[in-house]
């Protein structure tokens, strides 16, 4: 069906991380137990990736794309995830990008496109508020024009990174009239903008990643609006459908080969290590079952979207569900692995410019909060009762 | 999820699809399990000649079709989803496996009978005191002569009712357990010295136990040379143990989409019940479940020609897989169908008991997450 | 608390099943893998239990109960589950006589309990119909008032040993008026009533347990109406209670046992037996623990009804819950330990006259029928998902 | 359900609960942890006057109420529903229990010391290179004339900031394994060669990694002779385990009352969370295993004094059930309060954790269901 050598592909793309991403920032990355690497080393990566043309693999290529077919990507994704690339970026590369070029204007695409491609524009997300949630279409955050602004009023909830972040982008309240869907427009603003706040969110991990934000008369020029007023749904929607789309199976065969090497250090009860517990080795062969399951199917979708087949939006919600999972039940047999270390809080030497030693072995120093973060993933970018109803509306006809 | 076919695959499965919507639906089933032979020659004859299924994984110059495992998977997802009782994994992937390996003068013609449907095969390998492990054969077979003579007992045989031939698995040499000395067999059904009881499995097909008392055949009822069978052996039952995973995935296919009709169409205070969101919910749970069996098959299906280790871990894998759905979503569907799901009066409960037979077909799941977790791990396996 | 020797009531529980219930009788049993065993051998048992003057123990004393306190009758239950006794006229002892006695006439009670209690009158249930289930109340069966009868139009299903019994309680509608639950009339008639007739339902297991009955003008007395005409529903409830109110680890732990028998005499496949794999002990002892809390819980319970605290309906709920889904995991693995003779159809050997041996081990005659007859124990008495609606409802306050 | 209570457990339930609701809600809780010492001495010594609690599990002769597991569990569950930091299980249950049992001249003067408040105890017994087996010492205790000493590390010892004492377990003989040889040392805090590393368990207790480098005791440190501690350890720390299980009743009970309280009241699609079907299953799951988790602690408990393979047999059960629904309702918690359930501005997030770790204090579900399993299936206990 295609004549792309993909041995040779994947030789190159490990040749390209053994050469550019070396062990001092692969060691710096073990201590980043969040969503997102801390923009210093993130934001350092993307650069490195932009300067090898690999800066954003799923855009067209006229927008500085790779050209990649869908294979080629989910090898370069697995190959990141197996060398444990920093994470970065993904709110501007994944989520705004898209929607630029979709609903953007030339002059939007002209600005916006290449500051995220370099790394330069680091967004953050402004949809969910205080009191809604999941349910989207109950925002409250108000936008009132003004001249060529809008005067923005409210507050949005659950904003990772916005404390580092130059950009956010927002759905906002345009209109009360019509059902709560229509009167929603989207808009990008500066952080900088008067009138936007930051508050600190503290996560259970301990951790220093999600704030609220607040906005007190913010004036954001009409310019910055994607798509047209009160079309806000639209473009939301189509940028979830990105958000969903995602590959977890590398992720969590991550985690579970990290859980193995823990198991193969730490003692056992009767045995010398926890790995020589044969309880253990078949409780993670397992778990690799079901994430060999998972990644047969997302192969098969990868197949089906490079042969130009659209599996549809009801299997990115599927893949979410168990994806999820099975990165929960990963970092989870990590934490269990640990025995009794996983009791230290170690925030402490979590972070980039932290010199205290974890508690106990170099390795006990993440999984806890890594574990502690990823319970968020089955409640962020609709919880995994939401997918379920998805699924259940779109693929079974179910009302 | 549709998995892309080519135009050949595309056609057979639409043909088999077409035969079984048209003539082998849940009466004619019916009708073919209440029968005495419990199993129906004339849709043999069907597969053989109308639907010229029988050759699909031989080779054209054998008078096949030149397809293979994965032409055998769409045949055996379309016949889980009608529960098709006839003997096709016996005769057509397991016998055929064998014979296509087969060393024996009489391979080729009892491959020209297979595909015109004249030779039909039963596995004879399963023994009352051994439970999944192949290298455990009591049954033995002495060497006399030119002749072989074959004594012992084969438990929960499928299809040896209707078969003209048995292919028995005997030891030829070592003790229970060894890996050595195992031998394959090609004996004629009738043989004098083989008792049959059969009975019915709890989805209604054939199945017997046969003991075998003195029974003598040929040194070239042999498949291979005397005692080498083991790899042979575990190559073809995990080959077989892949394709009942697809045929798994249309029984699957068939309890998930026969709940979706029946909740969506059963009212319980006053709303069909499939408007109830825990229902909905579960309903989801067996459709994911079900979208992995395919893929996790898929995987299996394409590795069956690795190095013996990658084929018996992917395979095991799938198995394992396969079965805790098998168990899910046939609970779930028995479950959701409420009192009407224990009655025999749907095909729900049919669909169930089939997939209680084949989650423990060539071993259950605990079996291969023993065998996945032994050759995953061994040394080898991990990167320190 | 109390002044019981309870381990003196459990030796004179068990001298009495060691002399009254021979191995001959037990050898029978084995091959009942209903519900309830066959009238021949059920009514032997209860004529049994009858002369020992323990034919009813949950009865009040003046109607022939024992006057055993909670404790007792849970040492009762459990023995006689652990001899595996034949399980019979549960509907006439545990479901109408608790009515009879509640809303019954004095000549009502005169004639009915006496008859459930020596196992002459044997019970059969008709509430459910085609189309309704566990949502009783859109019960349609029809009785309209002629002199002294009823005349009964409709249909019941789902009737365990219809034709074996010689008495039916129904739920029958005499008004359409207000709501659903307004309208209904608890009745009981004999099976022999001209316009009465059954259909077999041949269940998944193969065997003919259930039915479904058919009323075509049958008459039934007035005189037979237990409580007010349009007062069933009241009655229903209170019966239900008392479905809902048993003990359920002891069967549970009994098929646990049976299962660790089966693997003690079924090949391992890399050891001498199935109970030799550590594998299987572990599986065995994860589901004993779950027993042995559901069997605390019920401890729990009947400590507290010894001491006149009533925990309330939630509870039995609650039970049933978890205490149905042990019977159907200890059921799944006797069928387990049975290795490939699961695949065998057993029907043939498993009825009181039956001389067909089993295929293969005696032991592999009920596992699989006792198993598909199992999975009803989560949707008959009200489905599991209508007991987490209880549940939630009457514990949480849940709307 | 409720638990019959004898009037004066009544008594001390409702004292504990009073105090607590009064005088140890969320918020000082919190200030106790954002503390430098992680956890607060004047409310020990509340426990210890006002409440009179630190004399539950001793004899009345004794100076003590006369009370036992029973006693402890009831304090332990409410301080498990209001996340107590201080350390009442090294203290009153095992120490306490050490004591009790111990033939050292110093004992009945501790015990009047811990009754009183003045004695607080930490349990330094886990090790970097051991997991959960008890029998697994690797440091060392030497006998030097009328001195032992210690050597070692030990790791995750809760509570040794605030601690007077500690019990510390130290080989005197045989190997890294060996059930024999195993001794228990009281302790000074403060001996010359203790050095601490203190941090913070996630919930925000205070814990330590402690290093014995040539720690001098006199032999009167020895709470039981030389080298037979083993068995008194199993019973004391089977006796904690139990107890930690009623402790975490306390924390299931404020999980799963948080999460019905927070979907009660928080809205989405326009009605209330607790109105979705899915979330009130659930949140009857997690009651279901609530109620469980209550009983077979109670049955637990109530076996303490069974002989040692019931007793144990017991408790592992209990810790199993308990463990495996601490992660249950944990989760479920976390996952029905949504995104607010990811921060720490909730307590929720906080009885998480303390879920998180009791499930593994003592041994983790793998660990207990292993030595369940062990004990269950001696020889003697099946019968044929």
């Amino acid at each position: 069906m295609t004549s792309i050598d993909y041995n040779a592909f994947r030789d190159e793309v490990r040749d390209f991380l053994a050469t550019s991403y070396p062990a001092s920032k692969r060691e710096l990355n073990q201590r980043q137990a969040g969503m997102f690497a801390e923009p210093e080393l993130g934001q350092w990566w993307q650069r490195t990736l932009h300067a090898r043309g690999w800066g954003a693999p799923s855009w067209p290529v006229e927008y500085g794309g790779t050209g990649w077919d869908a294979v080629q990507k989910h090898i370069f994704m697995s190959e990141c995830t197996a060398a444990n690339t920093p994470s970065f970026a993904v709110q501007g590369l994944a989520m705004v990008a898209p929607v630029v070029m979709k609903f953007g204007t030339q002059a939007q695409k002209d600005f916006f496109l290449p500051g995220i491609l370099s790394g330069e524009l680091y967004f953050c997300q402004g949809f969910s508020e205080p009191g809604s949630g999941s349910d989207l279409a109950s925002l409250r955050t108000s936008a009132v024009r003004e001249g060529d602004d809008y005067l923005v009023n409210g507050s949005k909830i659950w904003t990772t990174h916005a404390h580092f972040a130059n950009w956010i982008f927002l759905l906002v309240r345009t209109s009360t009239e019509g059902k709560p869907q229509q009167g929603i427009t989207f808009l990008l603003a500066p952080m900088s903008t008067p009138g936007i706040s930051v508050r600190p969110i503290i996560s259970i991990s301990g951790e220093h990643e999600l704030n609220q934000t607040f906005y007190d008369n913010a004036r954001i020029p009409i310019a910055n609006r994607i798509g047209d007023e009160n079309k806000g749904w639209d473009v939301a929607k189509y940028l979830l459908e990105f958000e969903r789309g995602g590959a977890y199976a590398p992720s969590a065969q991550g985690m579970l080969e990290a859980a193995k090497k823990i198991a193969a250090q730490q003692p056992g009860d009767d045995c010398a290590t926890l790995w020589d517990d044969p309880q253990f080795q078949r409780k993670t062969a397992e778990l690799e079952i079901d994430m060999l399951a998972q990644a047969a199917t997302e192969h098969r979708v990868m197949t089906a979207l490079a042969g130009g087949n659209n599996p549809g939006d009801i299997v990115a919600s599927m893949l979410k569900l168990s994806g999820t999972a099975l990165q929960q039940a990963a970092s989870e047999l990590c934490v269990e692995a640990l025995g009794d270390y996983a009791l230290a809080d170690q925030r402490q030497s979590l972070h980039l410019s932290s010199n205290i030693p974890p508690i106990g072995p170099d390795y006990a120093a993440r999984p806890v909060a890594k574990f502690l973060n990823l319970r968020a993933c089955t409640i962020y970018g609709g919880s995994s009762e939401v997918q379920h109803n998805i699924v259940a509306r779109a693929a079974m006809g179910l009302k | 999820m549709e998995t892309p076919l080519s135009d050949d695959q595309r056609m057979i499965r639409d043909s088999v699809a077409g035969y079984l919507r048209d003539r082998y639906d849940d009466a004619e089933r019916r009708r073919i399990i209440d029968s005495e032979a419990g199993w129906s020659a004339p849709h043999w004859q069907a597969f053989a000649g109308e639907l010229g299924l029988l050759g699909a994984g031989f080779a054209e110059a054998a008078g096949g079709l030149g397809g293979g495992a994965a032409e055998h998977a769409l045949i055996l997802e379309e016949f889980g989803s009608a529960l098709v009782v006839e003997p096709y994994l016996s005769t057509a992937v397991i016998a055929g496996g064998f014979l296509k390996a087969s060393t024996a003068a009489a391979a080729p013609q009892l491959i020209a009978d297979a595909i015109a449907g004249t030779a039909i095969f039963a596995y004879a390998a399963g023994e009352p005191n051994a439970r999944s492990n192949p290298a455990h054969v009591e049954t033995r077979a002495e060497c006399r002569g030119a002749n072989y003579v074959i004594d012992g007992q084969k438990a929960v045989v499928l299809g040896a009712v209707g078969a003209t031939h048995l292919i028995v698995v005997a030891r030829t040499s070592g003790g229970d357990r060894d890996p050595e000395g195992i031998s394959l067999f090609v004996v004629d059904a009738n043989s004098p010295g083989i008792t049959r009881r059969d009975y019915r499995t709890i989805s209604g097909g054939p199945a017997s136990d046969i003991t075998f008392t003195g029974v003598t055949v040929p040194a070239s009822a042999l498949l291979v040379p005397e005692g080498t069978a083991l790899p042979l052996i575990e190559r073809v039952v995990d080959e077989a143990t892949a394709l009942l995973c697809a045929e798994a995935n249309g029984v699957m296919r068939r309890l998930h989409g026969d709940t979706l009709a029946y909740t969506s169409q059963r009212e319980q205070f006053g709303k069909p019940l499939a408007s109830f969101q825990v229902l909905q919910h579960r309903m989801v749970d067996m459709l994911v479940a079900m979208e992995h069996s395919q893929s996790i098959t898929a995987r299996a299906i394409e590795l069956l020609d690795a190095d013996p280790a990658e084929r018996a871990r992917a395979v095991s894998a799938a198995k394992v897989y396969v079965g805790k759905s098998l168990r899910y979503i046939g609970q779930q569907a028995i479950q959701l169908h409420g009192g009407m799901g224990m009655t025999d009066e749907l095909a729900v409960g049919f669909f169930f008991k089939r997939a209680i037979e084949i989650e423990r077909q060539f071993g259950s799941v605990e079996y291969h997450l023993t065998r996945y977790t032994r050759l995953a791990n061994a040394p080898a396996a991990i990167a320190a």
